[in-house]
């Protein structure tokens, strides 16, 4: 019976599917709403990338969802997983190798590096604040895959993760003040393509970074984490 | 031309979600069903950009001189980015739900877990179930060892 | 104007720094900070509500609404706004001691809340979306607060079918991208004839499954009964209370806006249907209180989807009356439902040992089947009445259906008070009611008897609600010619 | 453009076909990664070179990443002995 609903259920969703696109405007969208943006995203936002533009100005609120959302999350693995509980971690975890400890020594300082310049650039070229920080997680993360008895402080990422959270709510509320709306850009504009341009923009970028990196860090160690239970 | 690859790229993403679907739908295997969960949302994801997709334009980012070629629509590019973390997110936290499940059932199929979390409930409640005599119970017992590694997890 | 946006700022900017605040030392702060924060927003929107006059959109960032996200300001938005940090205080998981979990589960109460606070005002599409995945992450983490086993599997597989409708969900969002280009509710209004096809239809339906899922509408609701019974009973109230009624907002908000025709209303009215059935019958056959109330507030929901399919503000009068009297009831009644989650035979007595318990027990499900001083009645009445007005086929038979589940859910919950008042089985005794919930339920049962009292001026409030809320072209105006537009 | 297309799409299918028939949940896993690229790869054929980044990234990289180390934790993370049982106890 539940066989049977099930392959209904999937033919169904295939054939409505397929039948639902099959005649949509391809390569040729309306673009009501993208065509405007690209008219004006250049003045009135500074950034040369325009993806940047839509999620730090246009639709800066959705990002603000976005972290939260990524909060939530690890806020919601630190009560599946429990708490800390690094200290019993030590003896269970065999040494790395040496090549995997020296690739993590030299890779650190370029991934670092690499995710700065990515999450700082994020309004001119491709790339940004999620990219960036997943690279910084990464970076953080790797010498622990190396040395497992060492740890990364739960409390500063957890630290990290409410001041910069708080920092982006902040750089929106600012403009409140004035009497604009949240998330208003602030500062000057500058010259369109140069670094120091398109306001507040690379400082949200900044915030944006530093949480996905301290939040996805936080999450990366609860999984790695263990407790000798499940093997 | 720009009409055939269309046709391919929109075959790929309706695929991507039908596959990752009928594996959410059809899997037993918890870990299976977080896989096809990503898969679907890649397919989604497909999907959303392709709705932005110009055949005749560049990369929505200015190099150069301002006018000039046509861009592809940014906005769905926004919003994929902002779907991707969100997926990530989700399916790290099914992933620590799936861990705590096999500690404290021993299993990761998910009609036994939940055969099992119905027999707790009805147990908790006082009920008897209805279907215990299909299938007994106490059929594996549960791992002694999750009392004694949630102690701390468990706040009543 | 624009400090309504706070009701969704606050709260998420709460959850971040409420971590904080375990590293400074001041114990008490972790304790105030949310309960004061979410009294600011209730103030915050309490003012906007009394300074009303017209409705209005606040367009974040500055950028002009066909463009940014755009909030829309009306009594509709403002009053279910206000509904959520109203009960989120009252469900607010106060407990003592400096647990860590604790303090998870108070961030994770206040993301929920600025979520839930962001459905109500938000007027964009993929805007609505993101506070929707951050109001689903932000419940399983909370259903999984009470670390039970059953909750854990229980938070998965929600996770699970949620994820799902979200992806379903995110296909209907391009399927419409596709075809109009925007996502600004209004904008999306004004091009609503380029969705009356086969095509837009679809999306609605993918839309309505996917935001259906915490609506609890009929064919994704599988996770409802084990969910509420295994996760902690505040939560439950919390997400059937007031998680669902913002569900069902944005549905409305979709279908009145963008999707005004008969067919989308159909579809709803049908699924109204089979949750009712669905719901009653399994509520019936229930033996224990929490599936018992978590498969009625189901076949409740259906009724709220029923009402809203009836066109005009006749629709909107009769789903938000019954909408709000569900959140009031249902969120009281699984309150109550925290020390008596027994099997309901188990209950025999519970009277003697919380006489208030048992007496707003009895009040709560005397509403809930619409005897006549209570606003039940009010409700049951509205939504019958206006399916006797435009009889079709289908209406007569959700007629026929409602007024079946009312007697149902008559004998399900006198068999329940049957039981509290049965004499005390002094073997087991039932363990009293919580001073905290008994509080908390009392507030929700003065909230009733006002409306009981009150049926006048709420009728006319809710009226001038209604017609706002069904002015498309108002709608439209307000939002694409805000000052911002015109730059 | 037409064969690249062609070929990714159909790499990227069927990768997603082994996710869900592969037995070995560590395959699985590296071929859930194996679409993420795909994916990626068609990103950039539809001038998305932001969301091709993140998606190489997050997708390919962090995800298989997670999902790598919630398999360890599960005690499933072997190559040698197929590990779809339902039962299967470490």
């Amino acid at each position: 019976m539940r066989d049977l609903a099930t392959l209904l259920f999937l033919g169904g969703l295939i054939f409505l599917l397929a039948a639902i696109t099959g005649s949509l405007p391809f390569g040729h969208p309306p673009m009501l709403v993208g065509q405007a943006i690209q008219q004006v995203a250049a003045p009135e936002v500074g950034a040369t990338n325009f993806v940047t533009a839509v999620v730090l100005g246009y639709r800066g609120l959705d990002t603000l969802g976005e972290l939260s959302i990524l909060f939530a999350a690890a806020t919601a693995g630190g009560l599946v997983l429990g708490g800390v509980k690094s200290r019993g971690r030590a003896k269970a975890a065999p040494a790395a190798g040496f090549i995997l400890r020296a690739g993590a020594d030299v890779l650190f300082p370029l991934l670092l590096i690499a995710g700065l310049y990515v999450v700082i650039h994020g309004h001119l070229t491709p790339g940004g604040g999620f990219q960036g920080g997943v690279i910084l997680a990464a970076a953080f993360f790797l010498p622990l895959l190396a040395r497992p008895h060492e740890s990364l402080s739960h409390t500063w990422l957890s630290v990290i993760e409410g001041l910069v959270g708080a920092a982006f709510i902040a750089l929106g509320l600012v403009a409140m003040f004035d009497g604009a709306a949240f998330l208003t850009p602030l500062f000057d504009k500058g010259v369109l393509g140069e670094l120091v341009s398109s306001g507040s923009l690379p400082l949200l970028y900044l915030a944006v970074g530093l949480k996905v990196g301290a939040e996805l860090a936080s999450l990366l160690m609860r999984l790695a984490q263990d407790d000798g239970a499940a093997s | 031309m720009s009409a055939a690859i269309g046709l391919v790229f929109f075959i790929g993403a309706i695929s991507l979600c039908v596959i990752g679907i009928a594996g959410i739908v059809l899997s037993r295997h918890l870990f299976r069903m977080v896989l096809a969960l990503a898969i679907a949302e890649a397919g989604a994801n497909l999907l959303l950009v392709l709705s932005g997709y110009r055949w005749d334009a560049v990369a929505p980012i200015v190099t150069g001189s301002l006018s000039g070629q046509a861009m592809v629509d940014p906005v769905p590019q926004a919003m994929v980015l902002t779907a991707i973390v969100i997926g990530v997110g989700v399916q790290a936290l099914a992933l620590s739900l799936v861990i705590r499940i096999r500690q404290r059932y021993g299993t990761l199929d998910m009609q036994e877990a939940r055969q099992r979390m119905q027999d707790e409930l009805d147990n908790d409640a006082g009920v008897t179930p209805p279907r215990s005599q299909e299938r007994p119970a106490g059929e594996r017992p549960i791992p002694a060892p999750a009392a004694v590694i949630d102690a701390g997890g468990r706040h009543d | 104007m624009t400090e309504v946006t706070l009701a969704v700022v606050l709260p998420l900017l709460g959850a971040f720094v409420l971590p904080l605040t375990r590293h400074t030392g001041v114990r008490w702060l972790a304790a105030v900070i949310g309960p004061a924060l979410l009294a600011a927003c209730a103030l915050l929107l309490f003012a906007a509500w009394s300074a009303f006059d017209a409705p209005y959109t606040i367009a974040l960032g500055g950028f002009a609404p066909p463009l940014g996200i755009a909030f829309y300001i009306d009594r509709l938005a403002l009053l279910f706004a206000l509904a959520v940090p109203l009960a989120t205080l009252a469900l607010w998981p106060a407990e003592a001691g400096a647990d860590e979990s604790v303090g998870r589960r108070q961030s994770l109460t206040l993301l929920l809340a600025g979520a839930l606070s962001g459905l109500a005002l938000s007027g964009d599409l993929f805007n609505l979306y993101v506070f929707y995945e951050l109001a689903a992450v932000a419940s399983y983490g909370l259903i999984v607060g009470n670390g039970n086993s059953p909750a854990y599997v229980a938070a998965f597989r929600y996770l699970m079918i949620s994820a799902l409708g979200s992806v379903v969900g995110l296909i209907g969002i391009a399927l419409i991208y596709f075809k109009t280009g925007t996502l600004n509710l209004a904008h999306l209004s004004t091009l609503s004839e380029q969705l009356a096809d086969p095509q837009g239809l679809a999306a609605f339906a993918m839309l309505v499954i996917g935001f259906g899922v915490k609506a609890e509408i009929f064919p994704v609701n599988g996770w409802v009964p084990e969910v509420y019974s295994a996760a902690g009973k505040r939560v439950a109230a919390l997400l059937a209370g007031l998680a669902s009624k913002l569900a069902v907002l944005v549905i409305v908000r979709v279908l009145l806006l963008v999707f005004p025709y008969d067919e989308t209303r159909q579809l709803l009215l049908v699924l109204g249907i089979f949750g009712v059935a669905v719901g009653e019958l399994a509520a019936w056959q229930a033996r224990d209180l929490p599936r018992m109330l978590a498969w009625s507030s189901i076949g409740q929901l259906g009724v709220v989807f029923v009402a809203f399919s009836l066109p005009g503000t006749a629709g909107v009068i009769a789903g938000v009356t019954v909408a709000m009297h569900h959140l009031v009831v249902k969120s009281a009644l699984f309150l109550l439902a925290d020390r008596w989650d027994k099997a309901i035979t188990r209950l025999r007595g519970a009277a003697s040992t919380s006489h208030l318990g048992a007496a707003l027990f009895v009040l709560f499900s005397l509403s809930l089947l619409g005897l006549p001083p209570l606003p039940g009645f009010w409700s049951k009445f509205l939504v019958l009445g206006g399916l006797a007005a435009s009889a079709s086929p289908l209406q007569l038979l959700a007629m026929g259906v409602i007024l079946t589940g009312t007697v149902i859910e008559g004998a399900y919950l006198l068999r329940v008070i049957v039981m509290l008042y049965a004499g005390p089985d002094t073997a087991t005794p039932v363990p009293r009611q919580r001073r905290g919930n008994l509080l908390s339920a009392s507030l929700f049962a003065l909230v009733l008897l006002a409306a009981a009292v009150l049926v006048d001026p709420l009728w006319q409030g809710i009226e001038a609600l209604a017609d706002r809320a069904v002015d498309t072209t108002g709608y439209q105006n307000t939002v694409l010619n805000t000052p911002e537009a015109g730059r | 453009m037409m064969e690249l297309a062609v070929i990714v799409v159909a790499l990227t299918l069927g990768a997603a076909l082994a996710v869900l028939l592969l037995d070995n949940l560590l395959a699985a896993v590296a071929a859930a990664s194996a679409v993420s690229l795909g994916v990626a790869v068609m990103f950039v054929l539809l001038q998305a070179p932001d969301v091709a980044m993140t998606e190489a990234v997050v997708g390919a990289g962090l995800s298989g990443l997670i999902l790598a180390l919630a398999l360890r934790r599960l005690g499933l993370a072997r190559l040698d002995a197929p590990s779809s049982g339902e039962n299967t106890d470490a």
